[in-house]
């Protein structure tokens, strides 16, 4: 039978426990951040990088873009190297699967917030 | 994409073994009532468990429904899709019959110039949405839907577009504003 | 005191209350015009569309990788049934078995996905009630399960499991005990939340009775999901239409389907909360007896020419990817059909009948899942028209209007 | 010369009560504390945090979110009477403030005996009754000058729960009444105080339908239903924005000071705490103290705000507790089960008076 009040209990039980809630940009040790988690993009090992232009194509939003080499990167057998425009970057992993040689790999971090969108690019 | 291609190829008949016995003897029921309502040679039993594929003719469309539904008990209507075939158009119909446990696709073939058929809104009121969505896409008119209103393409959308046709290629260059790798015409495919 | 017999009954004007397409009800916009005598909702027309982005046309040009990412991006809370679901028809379009242990892992993912969507489900439907403590509760309960689904894929919402030929990442095994228990508190979790369901009066009032689906209209209609198995409506396609690892766990026969005849929002939030418990012991039983092996096969990304109907039980529904692929990478038509679209008819026959203030939690009811374009309602008082107006149009006239009366003198 | 010097000195001493002690500024302070109370009650039970970045535990939130909304744009809706939808924020501020003027929270004219309130006179308790029912008829009139199909709903909503809650309230508010035999609330105060604990029983039941008449009053959870945000966008409020919706929110929590200050007056014994203690020390000597000297403008402020913040704490309590009821269940409770148990606590009561009590010998 329906009554009122069910909650009450645990009303009480909560007002002495601890809240759940985390300050976040104050403290961090709240969020149990796995290991795995897909964050930032980052280009990992270069030299190993022959600009085949594989993780272009297979990107799901267009967020990879292959640039002409600098000249004080190594030398890729085409000339070309791939740069990220992270605000359009969906965080898929797709990229570090596909690529043949293990250039790319997504790290940890999660907080990529930035004033402008144009420099939201990782060279 | 020539329709002949698509049409030897696209069909994956089961053979008739012990694993699709039920989905064969559902087909046969069906040829064997309906076999004037029904194209025989294009319907048959997917490798797929538990899927069976018939092709009505648009005119006897309802009377194979209320045949179904009579016979079958088909009542769960899953929904209707439709596809660009190149020179028809087809809307397909997806019924599961929940006491047999087999889903069945009813496709119907309307000719590009004369996209008609009659809707069968009043025979199953499940698919009142979908019947406006494929008249909006795809140009197939369901004849006889009882309050066609435009629902899924906003209000300035131009009457006579249809945007899921294969030769519809975006004239005001919709898609190519959208930076993704987005898609091309049909000839650069 | 007049006397009775010449009162007169007066039957309040029918007033026309647009709800949506932005109102703090609805969390994604569909307009709702209620015709309402006095506080009666007499007429209900829905009208939805408001979120059409074009995903089938932009599929049919982008590879079926590719369109594993687009089509998850579908919904937000319940992207591994579109995920899971198009690699499913994939695969059965190329015909390729793959491994018992990725089969295992991609159902896992959607039995958590519905844990979490069924738990976001209540806390919504508490909100809509004005039940605001519940809500909190629930909310954070769901962290338990977030965190299983971070832990597992790498990603809180957007989890890509699936890719073409099996699963992306595996569960590592250190992982399992740490599931387990999570498993476990969430079950307790879940008790107290179906004792407070049954138990508080105040939401119990708000719930019993309200949104009536009678059983034949629920299956004429089309209805699916939770909202047609509160009303006694047999649709459930893990258990008619099994596939991946459901077909062995049906094999085992301890689990069955969940039914409720009372036909009204409490049959349904009855109906979610079962289906959240049925859940968790689904988890435990598939994470305790998962094959080990390996979790991917190599597929060529060109599909043989073929055209496929899969079908999974999303947490709202049935769930429909109709592929037809040609030969290239890229399908050739992928009708998706939402699990809500299917419950938009029933909603209208639901709406009418009942109170205005009923309006918000019976839309909650069916759980609507949909999103949004540019359309408004402008409705005119006095001259009683109401006409859509899309954005562009709006800003002129709110333009032209602020030239000709600017604020300042006012 | 030497009376107008005194009827200036007067005069400020006297606009000094009014102004700022126990009057407006004080009354203000007190609603944005116990907005504060309320809101972090409200988050601990549902195991939040609460208000926490602006001041000592956002003890000045709710200050900062009065002045957030002053600042705002003001709007008029095209269709409303300008100046009767300017009047109403203005005529409910006006009318809490007068409602807290009645209250005992410092003994303000000492001839009188017990703590009177500023404006405490004989039959004040009706005025206020009377003046609560205005304040319902404003938030209606309210809701039709927004010339809006959610505010007239929201309206109409007012209407038929005040109309529903109104007489628990009174028969609630009554009863100590009947127990003094006085109309004015600062002399009930002081005759429960000295009556015999035995007609502390019979305020039990009054209490608590006053706390849930009072939920009602407020429109608070369980009964929020006039502005529901999620059904009807806010009710009779949806249109007022800037200084008036601004206006609107102190006078709703300068009417949860004044529902506190009731019940803590009429049923909670007032200002009076260390006096109950039997010990003479107390009862007498430092009931003496603090009416004459100076030590009961700081005692008797305290024990008002301690027992009020109580109550505020058991008022939040309910608003965590409970969903939202639909109009036509919150009428149909009101009627069913509030107006009977009202009337039957005042029967109980008349019995005990006529009957019981001169049995029991009970003075």
């Amino acid at each position: 039978m329906p009554r009122l009040g069910k909650m009450q209990k645990e009303l009480l039980k909560s007002v002495g426990s601890k809240p759940t809630t985390v300050i976040y940009p104050f403290t961090k040790e709240g969020l149990n951040i796995p290991k795995g988690l897909r964050g930032r993009w980052t280009y990992d090992n270069p030299n190993m990088c022959t600009g085949c232009k594989i993780c272009e194509r297979v990107c799901p939003s267009g967020a990879i873009e292959m640039i002409r080499c600098r000249p004080e990167d190594v030398q890729t057998k085409t000339g070309f190297r791939p740069i990220c425009h992270f605000d359009r970057c969906i965080l898929c992993n797709q990229c570090v699967e596909s690529c043949p040689r293990g250039v790319l790999k997504l790290s940890a971090e999660f907080e990529m917030a930035f004033l402008d969108r144009n420099d939201m690019v990782i060279y | 994409m020539s329709g002949a291609e698509a049409e030897v190829t696209e069909r994956r008949p089961a053979e008739r073994d012990e694993l699709h016995k039920r989905e064969y003897d559902l087909l046969d029921t069906i040829l064997q009532d309906m076999a004037d309502a029904v194209v025989a040679e294009e319907c048959y039993v997917h490798v797929q468990p538990r899927r069976v594929f018939v092709r009505v003719h648009p005119d006897r469309l309802r009377e194979f429904i209320r045949y179904m539904q009579r016979e079958h008990d088909m009542w769960q209507v899953s929904t209707l899709s439709g596809r660009d075939l190149g020179d028809d158009l087809q809307a397909n119909y997806h019924f599961f019959l929940n006491d047999k446990k087999i889903a069945i696709t009813i496709k119907v073939n309307v000719p590009r110039d004369k996209p008609e058929y009659p809707s069968i809104t009043d025979l199953v009121p499940g698919v009142d949405f979908v019947e406006n969505e494929i008249r909006e896409m795809f140009g197939i008119v369901p004849v006889g839907h009882p309050n066609p209103r435009r629902c899924e393409l906003p209000e300035n959308w131009p009457g006579e577009e249809y945007p899921l046709r294969k030769d519809w290629a975006d004239p005001r260059g919709l898609m190519k504003r959208s930076k993704t790798t987005g898609p091309r015409p049909k000839e650069e495919l | 005191m007049t006397s009775t017999s010449n009162r007169t009954v007066v039957i309040p004007p029918r007033v026309s209350i647009p709800i949506g397409p932005q109102h703090p009800a609805l969390k994604e916009p569909a307009m709702f015009k209620l015709t309402v005598e006095g506080e009666l909702i007499v007429d209900a027309e829905v009208n939805i569309g408001y979120n059409h982005r074009g995903v089938e046309k932009l599929a049919e040009s982008n590879t079926h990788i590719q369109n594993l990412y687009l089509l998850a991006r579908i919904c937000g809370i319940c992207s591994a049934t579109h995920n899971g679901n198009y690699a499913q028809a994939v695969e059965s379009a190329a015909e390729v078995e793959i491994p018992e242990r990725a089969r295992y892992i991609r159902t896992l993912i959607w039995e958590l996905d519905r844990i979490h969507s069924h738990i976001l489900w209540l806390g919504v439907a508490f909100h809509e009630v004005g039940f605001d403590t519940a809500f909190m509760y629930t909310w954070r309960d769901r962290e338990v399960a977030m965190d299983m689904l971070e832990s597992i894929s790498g990603n809180r919402v957007h989890h890509d499991m699936n890719t073409v030929g099996g699963v992306r990442r595996d569960v590592p095994d250190e992982l399992v005990p740490k599931l387990l228990r999570g498993f476990d508190k969430l079950k307790e979790r879940m008790r107290y939340y179906r004792d407070v369901v049954l138990h508080e009066k105040t939401f119990w009032d708000r719930v019993a009775g309200v949104g009536i689906l009678e059983t034949d209209v629920a299956k004429k209609m089309g209805a699916v999901g939770p909202t047609a198995r509160g009303s006694n409506v047999p649709v459930d396609v893990r258990f008619n239409d099994p596939t991946q690892a459901y077909v062995p766990m049906m094999d085992t026969g301890d689990f069955e389907m969940i039914l409720n005849d009372r036909c009204d929002v409490a049959g349904r939030t009855i109906v979610r909360v079962e289906e959240t418990i049925q859940a968790i012991e689904m988890c435990s039983w598939l994470v305790k007896n998962m094959p080990d092996g390996p979790i991917r096969e190599r597929v060529r990304p060109r599909i043989q020419p073929n055209e496929v109907l899969a079908r999974h039980e999303a947490p709202r529904g049935e769930l429909i990817h109709y592929l037809v692929t040609n030969g290239t990478d890229k399908p050739e038509r992928i009708k998706v059909r939402a699990p809500t679209h299917a419950n938009w008819v029933s909603m209208a026959h639901t709406l009418k009948g009942n109170y205005l203030a009923d309006a918000p939690i019976i839309l909650a009811a069916i759980d609507p899942c949909y999103s949004c374009t540019d359309r408004v309602v402008v409705v005119d008082a006095d001259e009683q028209k109401m006409e859509l107006v899309p954005l562009d149009v709006l800003r002129v006239r709110a333009n032209k209007w602020y030239k000709e009366n600017p604020r300042r003198d006012e | 010369m030497q009376a107008a010097l005194d009827m200036i000195v007067e005069l400020l001493v006297q606009g000094f009560w009014v102004l700022v002690f126990p009057g407006i500024f004080f009354v203000t302070s007190l609603a944005l504390l116990w907005e504060w109370i309320d809101r972090k009650v409200y988050a601990r039970m549902q195991n939040r945090v609460g208000p926490l970045h602006t001041g000592w535990h956002g003890i000045l939130q709710p200050l900062m979110d009065f002045l957030k909304l002053l600042s705002k744009e003001d709007l008029t809706p095209k269709k409303a009477d300008r100046r009767s939808f300017a009047a109403v924020p203005v005529v409910l501020l006006v009318l809490s403030f007068v409602l807290c003027m009645f209250l005992p929270i410092v003994d303000m004219n000492p001839a009188v005996p017990g703590v009177q309130g500023i404006l405490s006179f004989e039959g004040d308790l009706v005025l206020i009754l009377f003046i609560s029912t205005l304040i319902a008829l404003v938030i209606i009139l309210a809701g039709y000058f927004s010339s809006n199909p959610f505010g007239q709903t929201g309206a109409a909503r007012t209407g038929m729960l005040l109309v529903s809650f109104e007489i628990p309230l009174i028969l609630a508010l009554v009863t100590p009444a009947f127990l003094t035999g006085s109309l004015c609330v600062s002399t009930i105060m002081y005759r429960l105080t000295q009556m015999s604990p035995a007609y502390v029983w019979l305020l039990v039941l009054p209490f608590v339908i006053y706390l849930i008449a009072s939920q009602a009053e407020l429109e608070r959870i369980p009964f929020d239903v006039s502005h529901a945000e999620t059904e009807i966008v806010h009710g009779w409020q949806v249109e007022f924005s800037g200084k008036k919706l601004a206006l609107i929110h102190m006078a709703e929590d300068i009417l949860l000071v004044f529902s506190a200050g009731i019940a803590t007056t009429l049923f909670l014994g007032g200002p009076y705490l260390l006096e109950f203690i039997p010990l003479s020390i107390f009862s007498v000597e430092f009931a003496a103290i603090a009416a004459t000297t100076w030590v009961g403008w700081v005692y008797y402020p305290l024990v008002f705000m301690f027992k009020s913040a109580l109550v505020v704490v058991i008022l939040s309590n309910m608003r965590t507790l409970f969903a939202r009821w639909r109009i036509d269940q919150i009428v149909r409770y009101g009627w069913k089960v509030m107006v009977p148990l009202a009337l039957l606590s005042v029967m109980l009561v008349q019995v005990a008076l006529v009957y019981a009590f001169p049995l029991l010998g009970v003075m």
